[in-house]
């Protein structure tokens, strides 16, 4: 099967029931492509063979018939998959600078929200898109060095341990995956992408804000500008290729925080959080 | 499927891509991909104009591999850099090895080349004091298993891989080209006296052209990294096309073969590049290499072994004889380093150790 | 060789003998400019003297000294170099 | 692959719930984490992201996939060993006693729960010799020039020491900092491997390479 996501068209081979279950339910918005063009990734999800798959039942993911990681245990069979294709991503798309931050857009005013782990990232963006933000990407923010712009992606969001029943009382309508538990960052389930996002995956958008979100427990919601400079230091320290592109990569980032709002913004309350998102974008000129 | 071997043809016969379908593009950029040629590949469908055929999706994955092997060329010079500048209170002359003494010589080989580490060689006398300069200056050594340690230092021909604590780099020191082990005995000496000053950069020195050649022959044909040998295969063709525009370097190179006991690699590498890649090797010197020649039932089956083991190592061009003919290949490189009580031990180690770190 | 971009006061240099890049606070900035900009100054008395007018602190001792550490720090990160006159 | 990703201890951090949550599993992304946190140096250089090249041939070879959704066990090799140690004038700023971790203190503090501050020789450094009598570890980090040929290596195994304990040193271990010291003190230098002697100098130079922050 060759799935269509953004610029990439990904084949993918898996007989595990559990990940075309969750592909059938994901991906139903994303266009198939018919097989015999030329693919970005070509990538299986399988059951380990071996001694050990009697002791614990293991899956691989191959890339091409290679195994960059390391073997799973066998529930883990979907989370690897995206994994793994977010790992294509990153670990190819040299012509394109590759940040670890979710984008999410308005009208083509693109919003980067970058942050660690565990900071409420995925949420926010989950929520948003929710209220009618476009989704980008929560994982991997592309931006073309030739044209300054943000390349979307749409593939599933990833929530994580409380986030998932935080998205799920957010927002009741959006399908949800099964949720897979004891991976490496504990319970884990994606979220379709809205349909609109998924149709109008080949529309770049203009960086427009950068922000830096926090999540704390019963914090204000409070929206402060961020230093420039320093904005530039957390975003590249987030790429994965920033020093591949040595000149271009700093000029490029130079130009993305320049041609942005920076900011950091704590929260504690996810729909004070989107009704201040909603501000800014009409702020927009 | 049909097992053809596209990047072959698009090194070889560049404009035969021109009527190539989106498919064989994708097939191209795998096969590329997996034998680590992507970046050559771009370069050289540049330099032949063809790159205007390919289908957007196999330009991009093409483009982020020039890009990336522009990158490592500049990571290879500033890693040089500090080499040079680590070493420089030792006085120890180095001399570049493959990949860095490509780059830092500007020779073709290196354009669009993937680069994992960087390979020097010294005196075997200063080892020591170019490990201890090296160490100050951030260098640790990866191998901190006792019997990985002693092996390197009692066997092999280079002290254990040394990475640095703040970029990760990898360094390769090396006293000689093969382990001290090994059936052939090129003379470490014999290459040091003929190497050749690096221009502007003191204390810096690459091997003589005839000697890269037989350097990168005797890596590809006695060593036992056989997944990157069509890469390497390629360097040597590379090379050889590069240097054959220099007077006399092909009768050099026959006679450097002899004089460093290195005449079965250089059979070997004029057979397979002129065999698989049409390198234009003058039919006199190609007869004058069969000095190096296998006897025939050996030389038969080499062929089956090599032209399998130079392909790409990718499902669309192997045959259900390609993985055995790499496990051959490799159980041979080890023969030919080692004497066999030593391989059986060293084997036996080393598949006792990758048992354990799987768990 | 060394591209930068400043900020509201800071500045973030791209050193491209290195690769590293550096965020630097408006003290440093001035110093790698000054340097940039003159090629090199004899002592670091005069280094000091040029960006006297530029910062908010007294043109004293404390400021030769704070002149002094940004100079070891630039040196750390191969950015400026000591020569002998 | 690109960045550096210096190692600092994981903090606890909490995922959006609409009700009060409790703190959720740590990331192991903590590194990311700097900026934000104020992990910056005073000094006038602000902060670094050291060039870490991609050499490698990436496929099937190396794969070095900067953590985040690859971290952890994800990843086929080692973890790489990236040092964030501290200097000798960081760890002497008052500002920066919190990041001591016990056993070993910059002063004391009375009450109960009390301690000294840590002396450069005892059982708790486990630093044999006597070149800094009765001193404290902030003493020594405090002692300019070279005197006697020792102090400037006392100061930067101090720090050195400190940075191990913190875990901001994965290539070099409380032990290995302990061994360069006592091998220094009996035998005048420390030997790395066998047959390569190092003196003072040699040693601090070493040691300055795990503290590049």
């Amino acid at each position: 099967m060759a799935l269509r996501t953004g610029a990439f068209v990904n084949v993918i081979q898996s007989a595990i029931p559990a990940v075309s279950e969750a592909i059938a339910l994901l991906y139903s918005n994303h266009p198939l492509v018919e097989s015999g063009g030329f693919a970005d990734f070509h990538v299986s999800v399988r059951a380990a063979t071996g001694v050990r798959r009697w002791l614990r039942r293991q899956v691989l993911f191959e890339f091409d018939g290679a195994r960059p990681f390391k073997p799973l245990p066998f529930p883990q069979a979907f989370p690897m998959l995206e994994w793994g294709l977010n790992w294509c991503v990153s670990n190819h798309c040299n012509n394109l600078l590759v940040f670890h931050a979710a984008v999410i857009a308005h009208e083509n005013r693109a919003l980067i929200l970058a942050a660690p782990p565990g900071y409420g990232k995925s949420t926010l963006c989950a929520a948003l898109v929710n209220c009618g933000w476009r989704l980008l990407s929560d994982e991997l923010t592309l931006i073309d060095p030739a044209s300054g712009n943000v390349l979307p992606l749409a593939r599933p969001v990833s929530l994580k341990n409380a986030s998932i029943g935080v998205i799920r009382s957010f927002a009741p309508d959006a399908p949800l995956s099964r949720i897979v538990t004891d991976t490496v960052k504990g319970s884990v389930a994606h979220m379709r992408p809205p349909v609109g996002s998924v149709q109008r995956a080949n529309e770049p958008a203009k960086p427009h804000w950068i922000v830096f979100p926090r999540f704390q427990s019963g914090a204000p919601t409070t929206l402060s500008p961020y230093a420039k400079a320093r904005a530039f230091m957390q975003l590249a320290d987030n790429a994965f290729n920033y020093n591949v592109h040595g000149k271009r990569g700093f000029e490029t980032v130079a130009d993305l925080v320049s041609s942005s709002g920076c900011y950091e913004f704590s929260y504690g309350n996810l729909n004070e959080a989107v009704s201040v998102f909603d501000t800014l974008a009409k702020s927009a000129p | 499927m049909a097992r053809r071997n596209l990047v072959l043809i698009a090194l070889t016969q560049p404009r035969a891509t021109a009527s190539w379908s989106a498919s064989d593009w994708d097939t191209l950029v795998r096969q590329a991909r997996r034998s680590n040629l992507l970046g050559h590949l771009a370069f050289r469908l540049e330099a032949a104009n063809m790159l205007a055929g390919a289908p957007p999706g196999a330009l991009a994955h093409l483009d982020a591999a020039r890009i990336l092997a522009q990158h490592q060329q500049q990571a290879v010079e500033r890693e040089v850099a500090e080499i040079r500048q680590s070493l420089a209170a030792t006085g120890v002359d180095i001399i570049l090895l493959k990949g860095a003494a490509y780059a830092i010589a500007g020779l073709r080989a290196a354009k669009g080349r993937i680069f994992s580490d960087v390979d020097i060689l010294v005196p075997k006398q200063a080892l020591l004091e170019v490990e201890s300069a090296l160490m100050q200056h951030g260098w640790i050594s990866t191998h901190h298993d006792p019997y990985d340690q002693r092996y390197y230092r009692r066997w092999m021909h280079e002290l254990p891989p040394m990475r640095h604590i703040i970029r990760q780099t990898v360094i390769d020191v090396h006293h000689a080209i093969l382990p001290e082990t090994a059936r052939l005995k090129p003379d470490s000496a014999k290459l040091r006296t003929a190497a050749v000053p690096l221009e502007g950069k003191k204390g810096l020195f690459v091997f003589s052209p005839a000697d890269i050649v037989l350097h990168s022959a005797t890596h590809l044909f006695h060593d036992g990294e056989l997944e990157h040998g069509l890469r390497d295969l390629v360097d040597l063709d590379t090379l050889l096309r590069e240097f054959a525009q220099q007077a006399g370097f092909w009768d050099m190179l026959v006679e450097r073969a002899a004089e460093l006991d290195l005449r079965r690699p250089l059979y070997y590498a004029l057979r397979y590049t002129a065999h698989i890649l049409g390198t234009p090797v003058p039919p006199q010197i190609l007869q004058a290499a069969e000095a190096g020649k296998p006897v025939p039932v050996i030389d038969r089956l080499m062929d089956a072994l090599f032209v399998r083991a130079l392909c790409p190592d990718h499902s669309s061009v192997a045959d259900r004889f390609t993985p055995i003919a790499r496990r051959i290949l490799y159980v041979r490189s080890h023969w030919l380093r080692m004497p066999p009580l030593l391989l059986v031990y060293h084997l036996t180690i080393k598949a006792f150790s990758s048992r354990s770190s799987e768990d | 060789m060394i591209c930068w971009r400043e900020w509201d006061g800071e500045i973030v240099v791209y050193y491209d003998l290195t690769g590293n890049t550096h965020l630097l606070n408006s003290l440093a900035g001035l110093v790698l400019r000054r340097l940039a900009e003159s090629g090199a100054a004899r002592s670091v008395a005069e280094l000091t003297e040029s960006i006297g007018p530029s910062v908010a602190i007294e043109p004293d001792i404390a400021q030769i000294e704070a002149v002094e550490a940004v100079l070891t720090d630039l040196e750390r990160f191969g950015l400026a170099a000591r020569g002998t006159a | 692959m690109a960045m550096s990703e210096q190692q600092v201890p994981e903090q606890p951090s909490s995922t959006p719930s609409t009700d009060a949550s409790s703190p959720q599993a740590t990331s192991p992304e903590a590194g990311r984490r700097r900026l934000l946190q104020g992990g910056l140096a005073a000094g006038p250089v602000i902060f670094t992201l050291f060039s870490r090249p991609a050499l490698g041939g990436g496929i099937g070879g190396e794969c070095k996939t900067p953590s985040g959704f690859l971290s952890g066990n994800l990843s086929q090799h080692g973890t790489p060993t990236f040092c964030s140690g501290r200097t000798p004038g960081y760890w002497k700023q008052s500002q920066h006693f919190g990041d001591w971790v016990a056993p070993y203190f910059p002063t004391a503090v009375s009450g109960p729960g009390g301690h000294q501050a840590t002396t450069f020789h005892s059982a708790t450094t486990g630093f044999t010799g006597n070149q800094f009598g009765t001193q404290t570890m902030l003493q020594v980090l405090g002692t300019g020039g070279n005197t006697g040929g020792y102090t400037a290596l006392g100061r930067h195994i101090t720090a050195a020491l400190l940075n191990a304990r913190r875990g901001w040193t994965p290539v070099l271990s409380e032990t290995g900092v302990r061994n360069i010291w006592n091998e220094y003190v009996s035998k005048g230098y420390f030997e790395p491997s066998a047959g390569i002697k190092w003196y003072p100098a040699q040693i601090v130079d070493y040691l300055v390479t795990t503290m590049p922050l």
